[in-house]
């Protein structure tokens, strides 16, 4: 085995070990959780570090085995190290390292400590094989047991009645998503007989699967990573999935899991390019998306939500960047997870800085002035502000890492794939780069509002107090990630050609020349995004008379501002569309069931039963109880046959004699020749 | 015997049968319903003596005589059983025996 | 001659006197605990015998054949012929295990222990019966030898309404059984045999020709409402709810686990094999029911208030998995089919243990009146969230694999419409995580609705035992499938290959 | 006077010199008629009064005519005098035979057991053997005049037994209704011979068959069929002359009772298969054949829609009853059903003479299960006063040999696996389906199911029904009561599980003699 595979394995093992042995710990774990956790991923860390200053040497190395077999058929499952994996290796333990580091503090004292780190391991654990799998079989498995991690997380409180049917919902709602993700396995595997990715796009390549088949094998795909991914009409679990501690929403519902239906897309990337019907959709749902919960973010005060929203708005900037199908606007969704993966753990967990020095007070309205009391806080989560806005100096590659992927993203999208939906994505573009206004408008509306303004309640500023160094450590070299990690990525990593072992191919490649116009275009998209965006919210937030014209404007939309604050009726819909539909139904079924079903031949009787009550002597009989209506028809007959025998002799021979005479004149009749 | 045939035996024995089994089904008197089943036997001997004499041999006699012998025995043994019951209901008809029933 | 099947049939059956033997309680269950655990480990000996002779012996060639004349009256020869292939003896183990795991259950019995335990090993003979016997009469024989000891299992050691219940049941599988009778004595007429793999072999002198084509189609219908009334099917599931409600823990095990399976064996073993042309013109009929019931089966189950009963509707939704996996008559999907045999056998078994536990404590299975459960018993959460995860089919337990199996074969197959009924089908994967989750809301999460009079506390020793090796078997199921795959995927390939000219006439003929 | 001596004498030196009839041949049939005057001799000696005597003395001399009937060699032939042949004790009259013995062995017993004062003590051994030995002969008869005799001397009896307890009106009654019914069925039987010696003007069976077969199907001998029919569907309990049935069987003392469900059913189907298989199974009926979807007869006609009406009659009606008793009349109604589908296929073929066996060994069960669910009446009159089933409540707790033994009886009479019901039940339904008559087995499968609901009422009452307070049963069985039961159920479950090889042999060679 080679020694990137070993360095794979036990990237994936540790969190796994870490997560058992908690468990094994039993009574002792609260006491070891931590130390387990950290050290765990600690080593994991290290291992994918290793593997990412040696990624020369490991990058396309491989190895699989036979799974099982069916009708004789081999379904081989095992790892592929390629640059994606790479990327998100190191994302995946760099993050979930530090969130560790983080939890250790800000989870201090709950009572379900040792469950959280037994969970937030199995979580990365699930994270690290859905990355490194080679196939879509064990992409799925690992898939599922993330949602499973998730659902235990986001229900870690689960006293709390919000937090249990937080969890509830994540859960069912990214469930139907996976159906549309599984029916693609299944015909993938139908056309295919494979579900390793190399052989499904050898053979998508070849021709073997036609192109209609293609189109719903990628939007089922797509399906999945709505569900994920929170893509509209998907996201609705994901505003509620903040009912679960901040480390996890930053590690899960920011960085990682959620990002995971990006990855499937990029990955899927070589099959789904063969539709162009398909990359539209993806392109068109993720910007809906993106400008959809931008609007909403506008009206949140509770600092997570804007987050969370913030997050659903970033993904679907991923998509939209993804759908476009050409090398760069793949490279540039991918990056932008990546660059996203850090500064939203940065805001993050910088909220959870903010929660935990507040006394878990999430709403930004009691907020205000905070930047004194939690300097390190204050200045992470600045820098990450700008990164997700996307600070830099236009048409120079110097800048926040936001600046560089959400530059490309833009550029890709005006660029286009060279197809006949160009025009689409030049709308999309245009689409975006209001989102991003948007974005840099309210992601620096929590920050003054949370860092700066006047302490608005004056008992939590006075209580508030800068965090551990835990915390603080974490903050800061995400803080720093996010600053630096626009350089050098994204070439190394993820290069949209086969020479890596990316298995992407068959996308529009475009050459460095051809996209300078297009690159021009989208640094002054970007640029103008940006600082339109920090200075629109500086002036409203920072200055009176921003103050009244932000009222007043809010007064004029009033309508579209309360739609927004009601999350634009999302859940309501949910709830009138499917699950009030669904639970009636399951009531109906269960009556027809009970009533109905069993009932049919209950009341083909009935009439005889009633007849047969009228001289019933014992009601409680076995037959009348229990056989029901089968039973009530010969019951019936047996009242029939027991009140012919009256007792009277004169019937009885009335009743033999006459019927001998009947046989005799039937049998006479019919053998008459 | 002349214009006598065996048909109007037969059709004796028939009527006889016939005036029989009405007589067990319409009457309520149990000695009544026992005459009627004495005249559904003599309905078979006289169909049995006039076979008998058709055929030539003595068979059919033979059994009539059997048959005499044995509804002797039979109003005996059912009169007895009359009586008992008419021991207890203090009723002679049948209608009245339903004790039993259902 | 090799004894060792019998031996296993008739062990449980030898162990009925031994309770005889003493008056105590205590002692009786050791026995029939006994007894039970030495059929498992007969089941296992079978296991690697069979394994020994190799996987793809076929029925017939096992050297565990036992064949030798029993009753010749005229024309009418039965013969005591037990024999095993994959299928069977994957059924047995599943019959061992169970059966083991069930005595234990059954230690909660209060109420007349020795009866309870002599019904239980007649139980267990008349199942072991069922799977290992290979000829048809040998079979029902030891069919309806299962129905008695059930009826007074239900009936006596039951809930509330549990006469209803037996007689339900009992009239029900009843019905089911003069349905198999009549086709088997059918078949018998045509073939002079009730040798299962003579028949097998010789299904196409089954009223052959097209003349006959109705009345093959009313025998195989015939045969499959009697093994639909088993898995249950629906609409033939309503005795399923009450059955199961109203059992006892240790028979609710059993019914769930062993009784179910029988129905989806019989199909495997009897209906599909002698009918093959019946089964591929009679498939939209087949996927419509199995549709349905997978997905009727969930939506009534998140109706439900009681525990128990939404255990027992999911039971419903599963086996309508396992009659989709066989109707399609791929590879996968038959594996996926026999898979989620075991598998559900396993997973209800362990779904109808945990309500037990709870129930013993608690006194009651309204939902609504648990709550918190997490919070109070952490361990038994724990061990129920695998059970009961495993059911909703998360990946790395052995549901999963079944029923992935299931809808690829299903998406694969060749029949009219198969990818119709497996999109609607895997509806049935949504609703299966609504009704689990909600019960795990009711029950687990949030705080305590009511205070019990006794403090709820967590499973005892014996109650960890049972629960340990099902989770164990499930998750092992789970993640190396193979260990049950290699030894059926042979025998199944045989098994759908007999289907291939008839599907591909099928197809003839509808263009 | 005078032509008659030298035809007596001329008679009497054909008799010594040629076809002496071999008197051992008649033995046990003579022995049961010796023992008639035997009691009647000790009564007269003794006096009145009970005795312990009696019923010894009729077991001894039943066992020793079960023993000789056992053990004897069966020469095939039939007895008669001067040409006249009127009685053939062959290997079907053995076997049945056999069942009547056994079957008043265990009345004497029953009836001991039940501790009922009967009063005229000897009188019932009496007639019990006036009965048996009629029997005996109605097994054998091969000629009208014998046929006839024998058929109202198990008739007489029978009226006697069942209206012998004098002081109790439901016996009174059930005498009466039993008399009038069986004059008045035996009259119609009487004029249907009459009508059969008219046609063929024979007395003999054999000779009616050649003759009948030649003559084909006219109006008058369909008539015969029918009122012949009727005789012997009004000792079979079978319709339409079943309504005797229930009414006699609830009003008479259950060992006799018992007595009639078993062996006077026994002798009259086996009078009937020997008249069948002498080829009464004649003539055509193209309608009705038509109908049928197969060839049949008149008989078989007859003998199917009887089958259909009797089973559906008997099982539906036994619903809705709460005394056992009846219902177990009820029960012997419908497995005259039963008996009579079976009836409507036999032959002189394969199938045919399994038809036949498969009745004669549904009778050897029927004797153990219908004997023993008797004798848990016998009990529960004796003790409880009653034969309502809810007396049964709580059985299962407390008197569970009772109980398992009764319920594997109940389970043999529905036909259940693994008793010895399940294969009679069986070897009736199997050529029935074999021969094709799908229908016919259909309404008798539907029936099964119908009487499982019935016969499931006592096991509901002992095992599952909760007892009242101060409701407890009271049967008090004591270790005699409970050998016998379990003496009755141990065969039933033996049988159903092994031994029916043997025993289905004896009924296959008991038929196989049959010309």
């Amino acid at each position: 085995m080679q020694t990137g595979i070993v360095l794979a394995l036990v990237i994936c093992a540790m969190p796994l070990l870490a997560s058992l042995v908690i468990s094994a710990l039993g009574k002792n774990a609260g006491k070891w959780c931590d130390k387990v956790g950290i050290g765990a991923m600690f080593v994991s860390l290290a291992a994918s570090v290793w593997l990412t200053l040696g990624h020369h040497e490991f990058i396309g190395q491989k190895w699989d085995f036979e799974w099982i077999t069916v009708a004789g058929h081999p379904w081989r499952i095992g790892i592929l190290l390629d640059g994606m994996t790479f990327a998100l290796l190191i994302v995946v333990t760099l993050v979930s390292f530090l969130v560790h580091l983080f939890s250790r503090q800000y989870m201090h004292g709950d009572e379900r400590f040792a469950d959280f780190f037994r969970w937030i391991g199995f979580f990365t654990f699930s994270m690290l094989v859905l990355v490194i799998s080679d196939n879509l079989l064990t992409l799925f498995v690992a898939w599922e047991l993330m949602g499973l991690s998730s659902y235990k997380l986001i229900g870690h409180y689960f006293k709390k009645e919000s937090a249990y049917l937080a969890c509830k919902k994540a859960f069912m709602t990214t469930r139907v998503g996976d159906v549309g993700f599984f029916l693609a396995l299944l015909a993938l595997y139908l056309h295919t007989g494979s579900l390793q990715y190399s052989e499904i796009f050898e053979k998508a390549h070849a021709g073997v699967i036609p192109a209609v088949t293609i189109t719903w094998i990628s939007l089922g795909l797509f399906m999945g990573s709505m569900g994920k991914s929170a893509q509209f009409p998907l996201h609705i679990w994901l505003p509620d999935a903040m009912e679960g501690p901040t480390p996890v929403s930053a590690l899960i519902h920011a960085a990682t899991m959620v990002a995971a239906g990006v990855y499937l897309i990029g990955r899927m990337m070589s099959l789904i390019c063969l539709s162009p019907v398909a990359l539209v959709v993806i392109a068109c749902i993720g910007a809906f998306t993106a400008i959809f919960a931008a609007a909403i973010a506008f009206t949140a005060t509770d600092i997570k939500k804007v987050l969370a929203y913030s997050t659903i708005s970033q993904l679907g900037f991923m998509f939209t960047a993804l759908g476009v199908g050409s090398n760069i606007a793949w490279q540039a969704g991918m990056f932008h997870l990546v660059t996203h993966a850090f500064f939203k753990a940065c805001l993050f967990l910088g909220s959870g800085s903010v929660i935990h020095a507040c006394h878990h007070e999430q709403d930004m309205t009691r907020m205000g002035g905070l930047r004194k009391k939690l300097p390190l806080t204050h200045l992470t989560y600045l820098l990450a502000c700008l990164s997700i806005a996307g600070f830099g100096i236009p048409m120079l590659p110097i800048g926040f890492a936001g600046f560089f992927s959400k530059d490309q993203i833009l550029m890709g999208l005006w660029q286009g794939n060279g197809g006949a939906n160009d025009d689409v994505y030049k709308t999309l573009c245009i689409v975006l780069t209001l989102t991003a206004t948007m974005t840099s408008f309210y992601m620096f509306r929590s920050y003054w509002l949370t860092f700066w303004t006047k302490p608005r309640d004056q008992k939590i500023h006075d209580h508030a107090h800068e965090s551990p160094w835990e915390m603080t450590t974490a903050l800061l070299v995400l803080g720093g990630l996010a600053v630096v990690a626009g350089y050098g990525w994204a070439n190394i990593f993820l290069p949209a050609g086969g020479e890596h072992g990316s298995l992407i191919e068959g996308l529009k490649e475009w050459e460095h020349e051809d996209v300078h116009h297009a690159h021009i275009m989208a640094s002054i998209f970007a640029g103008f995004a940006c600082f339109a965006g920090i200075g629109l919210s500086a002036w409203c937030y920072l200055t009176a008379s921003g103050e009244r014209a932000r009222k007043a404007a809010r007064a004029a939309i009033s309508p579209i501002y309360n739609a927004a604050k009601r999350k634009f009726f999302m859940d309501e819909l949910a709830e009138t569309l499917v699950i009030r539909p669904t639970v009636v139904l399951g009531a109906l079924l269960a009556w027809t069931d009970r009533d109905v079903v069993d009932g049919v031949v209950d009341s083909v009787g009935s009439s005889a039963v009633a007849t047969g009550e009228l001289s019933a002597k014992a009601d409680d009989s076995v037959v009348d109880g229990a056989v029901h209506a089968a039973a009530d028809v010969a019951w019936g007959g047996g009242w029939l046959f027991s009140r012919a025998q009256t007792g009277r002799l004169r019937n009885y021979f009335f009743g033999a004699v006459g019927t001998v005479a009947l046989f005799a004149v039937i049998v006479l009749y019919l053998t008459r020749s | 015997m002349n214009g006598l045939s065996l048909n109007h035996f037969l059709i004796l024995g028939a009527l006889l049968f016939s005036v029989g089994v009405l007589c067990v089904t319409l009457r309520r008197n149990a000695i009544g319903v026992l005459i009627g089943i004495e005249m559904m036997l003599n309905a078979a001997n006289v169909n049995l003596v006039a076979f008998s004499r058709w055929h030539g041999h003595v068979d059919g006699a033979v059994y009539a005589i059997f048959v005499i012998m044995l509804a002797a025995a039979e109003a005996a043994v059912a009169l007895a059983i009359v009586l008992n019951v008419f021991h207890h209901s203090a009723s002679v008809s049948t209608d009245d025996y339903t004790e039993m029933k259902g | 001659m090799d004894w060792t099947l019998t031996l296993m049939t008739f062990v449980p059956l030898a162990g009925i006197p031994l309770l005889w033997a003493s008056n105590e309680a205590k002692v009786q269950r050791w026995i029939a605990t006994i007894v039970s655990a030495v059929a498992m480990v007969l089941s296992f000996v079978v296991w690697s015998r069979f394994q020994a002779a190799g996987v793809g012996t076929a029925l017939g060639s096992s050297p565990l054949k036992v064949d030798l004349p029993w009753i010749s009256v005229g024309s009418f020869n039965v013969r005591y012929t037990m024999d095993v292939d994959a299928i069977s003896v994957f059924m047995v183990v599943l019959t061992g295990i169970l059966g083991f795991i069930a005595s234990l259950s059954g230690w909660g019995v209060q109420k007349n222990p020795r009866g309870f335990f002599a019904m239980y090993l007649l139980l267990l003979t008349g199942m072991f019966g069922t799977f290992v016997a290979a000829d048809l009469f040998l079979f029902y024989v030891f069919w309806e030898v299962m129905l008695l000891p059930m009826y007074f299992l239900i009936g006596l050691w039951g809930g509330p309404k549990r006469e209803f219940a037996a007689i339900k049941f009992f009239i029900y599988t009843l019905v089911g059984s003069v349905l198999m009778l009549g086709a088997f004595l059918a078949v018998y007429f045509q073939l002079g045999t009730f040798s299962i793999s003579e028949i097998i072999r010789r299904h196409a002198e089954i009223f052959p020709g097209a003349e006959n084509e109705n009345l093959r189609m009313v025998l195989f219908g015939a045969l499959f409402c009697g093994f639909a009334i088993k898995v249950p099917v629906f609409p033939f599931h309503t005795w399923l709810p009450l059955a199961h409600v109203e059992a006892p823990t240790p028979i609710s095990v059993i019914l769930a686990g062993v009784l179910l399976k029988m129905g989806g064996y019989g199909m495997m073993r009897m209906a599909f094999p002698w009918f093959p042309d019946e089964v591929v013109r009679a498939w939209p009929v087949l996927a419509t029911l199995a549709v349905v019931s997978i997905i009727y089966g969930a939506f009534v189950a998140m109706a439900q208030t009681d525990w128990k009963k939404l255990v027992a509707y999911s039971s419903v939704s599963h086996m309508g998995y396992v009659l989709l996996g066989l109707a399609t008559l791929t590879p996968e999907g038959v594996n996926g089919a026999v898979l989620q045999m075991f598998s559900h056998g396993l997973l209800a078994g362990m779904m109808f243990l945990l309500v037990g536990v709870m129930y013993d404590q608690a006194h009651h299975r309204e939902m609504a009146r648990f709550g918190g459960l997490a919070t109070t018993l952490p361990k038994y959460t724990f061990i129920a969230m695998v059970g009961f995860f495993g059911s909703l089919g998360l990946p790395g337990l052995s549901g999963f694999v079944s029923e992935m199996m299931v809808f690829f074969g299903a998406f694969k197959s060749a029949l009219p419409d198969a990818k119709l009924f497996t999109i609607i089908g895997t509806l049935g994967v949504v609703m299966g995580a609504v009704y689990i989750l909600i019960m795990i809301q009711k029950i687990f999460l949030g705080t305590a609705k009511e205070a019990h009079a006794h403090p709820l506390h967590e499973p005892s020793a014996r109650e960890w035992i049972m629960l340990t090796p099902l989770a164990v078997l499930s998750l092992f199921l789970g993640i190396y499938p193979r260990i049950a795959l290699d030894m059926i995927d042979p025998a199944i390939q045989s098994w759908t290959k007999e289907f291939t000219p008839h599907i591909a006439a099928h197809a003839e003929k509808g263009k | 006077m005078t032509p008659f001596l030298p035809l007596l004498a001329q008679e009497t030196a054909k008799l010594e010199m040629s076809s002496m009839p071999d008197l051992s041949r008649m033995l046990p049939g003579g022995l049961l008629c010796l023992m008639v005057i035997v009691i009647l001799v000790v009564d007269l000696v003794r006096g009145k009064g009970p005795s312990a005597l009696y019923p010894k003395l009729s077991m001894g001399a039943i066992a020793v005519a079960f023993l000789m009937v056992l053990f004897g060699t069966v020469k095939a032939g039939a007895v008669g005098y001067g040409g006249f042949p009127s009685l053939d004790p062959d290997a079907l009259s053995r076997i049945f035979k056999l069942v009547f013995l056994a079957t008043g062995f265990v009345t004497v017993l029953f009836v001991e057991r039940s501790r009922q004062a009967f009063g005229r003590e000897a009188e019932f051994h009496v007639i019990l053997f006036g009965a048996l030995a009629g029997m005996c002969y109605l097994a054998s008869a091969t000629e009208m005049i014998g046929f006839y005799l024998a058929f109202e001397t198990v008739s007489y009896t029978g009226f006697l037994l069942a209206g012998y307890k004098a002081d109790d009106r439901r016996g009174a009654e059930a005498g009466t209704k039993f008399v009038m019914f069986g004059a008045v069925s035996s009259a119609v039987m009487l004029f249907g011979l009459s009508l059969v010696y008219g046609f063929t003007g024979s007395m003999q069976f054999a000779v009616i068959a050649e003759k009948l077969a030649a003559a084909g199907s006219q109006p008058a001998l369909v008539l015969a069929a029918i009122f012949v029919f009727g005789g012997f569907a009004f000792k079979a309990a079978a319709f339409p002359m079943q309504w005797w049935c229930p009414d006699v069987y609830e009003g008479s003392p259950a060992p006799v009772a018992a007595f009639l469900a078993v062996a006077s059913k026994a002798a009259v189907f086996a009078a009937g298969l020997r008249v069948l298989t002498y080829g009464g199974v004649s003539g055509s009926a193209p309608a009705l054949s038509h109908l049928m979807g197969h060839d049949s007869s008149i008989v078989q006609t007859i003998l199917i829609c009887s089958a259909v009406a009797t089973m559906t009659w008997g099982n539906f009606a036994a619903l809705r009853q709460s005394s056992l008793q009846r219902m177990l009349a009820y029960s012997s109604i419908a497995h005259a059903g039963y008996l009579l589908m079976t009836a409507s296929v036999i032959g002189t073929d394969k199938l045919g003479q399994e038809a036949m066996a498969g009745i004669v060994f549904y009778f050897l069960i029927y004797l153990v299960m219908n004997l023993g669910a008797f004798y848990v009446v016998t009990l529960m009159r004796r003790d409880a006063g009653t034969a309502d089933i809810s007396a049964l409540r709580g059985m299962g707790r407390r008197h569970p040999v009772l109980a398992v033994s009764f319920a594997i009886m109940l389970f043999s009479l529905t036909g259940l696996p693994p008793t010895a019901g399940f294969v009679g039940k069986l070897q009736l339904f199997w050529p029935v389906v074999a021969k094709g008559y799908y229908l016919l087995a259909a309404v008798g499968l539907v029936n099964g199911a119908v009487s499982l609901y019935f016969y499931a009422k006592p096991l509901r009452e002992m095992f599952l029904a909760a007892e009242v307070e101060g409701e407890e049963t009271r049967l008090a069985p004591d270790g005699v009561d409970l050998a016998i039961v379990t003496a009755f159920a141990v065969p039933l479950v033996i049988l159903g599980l092994f031994g029916w090889g043997n025993v289905t042999q004896m009924a296959m060679d008991a038929v196989a003699r049959v010309p």
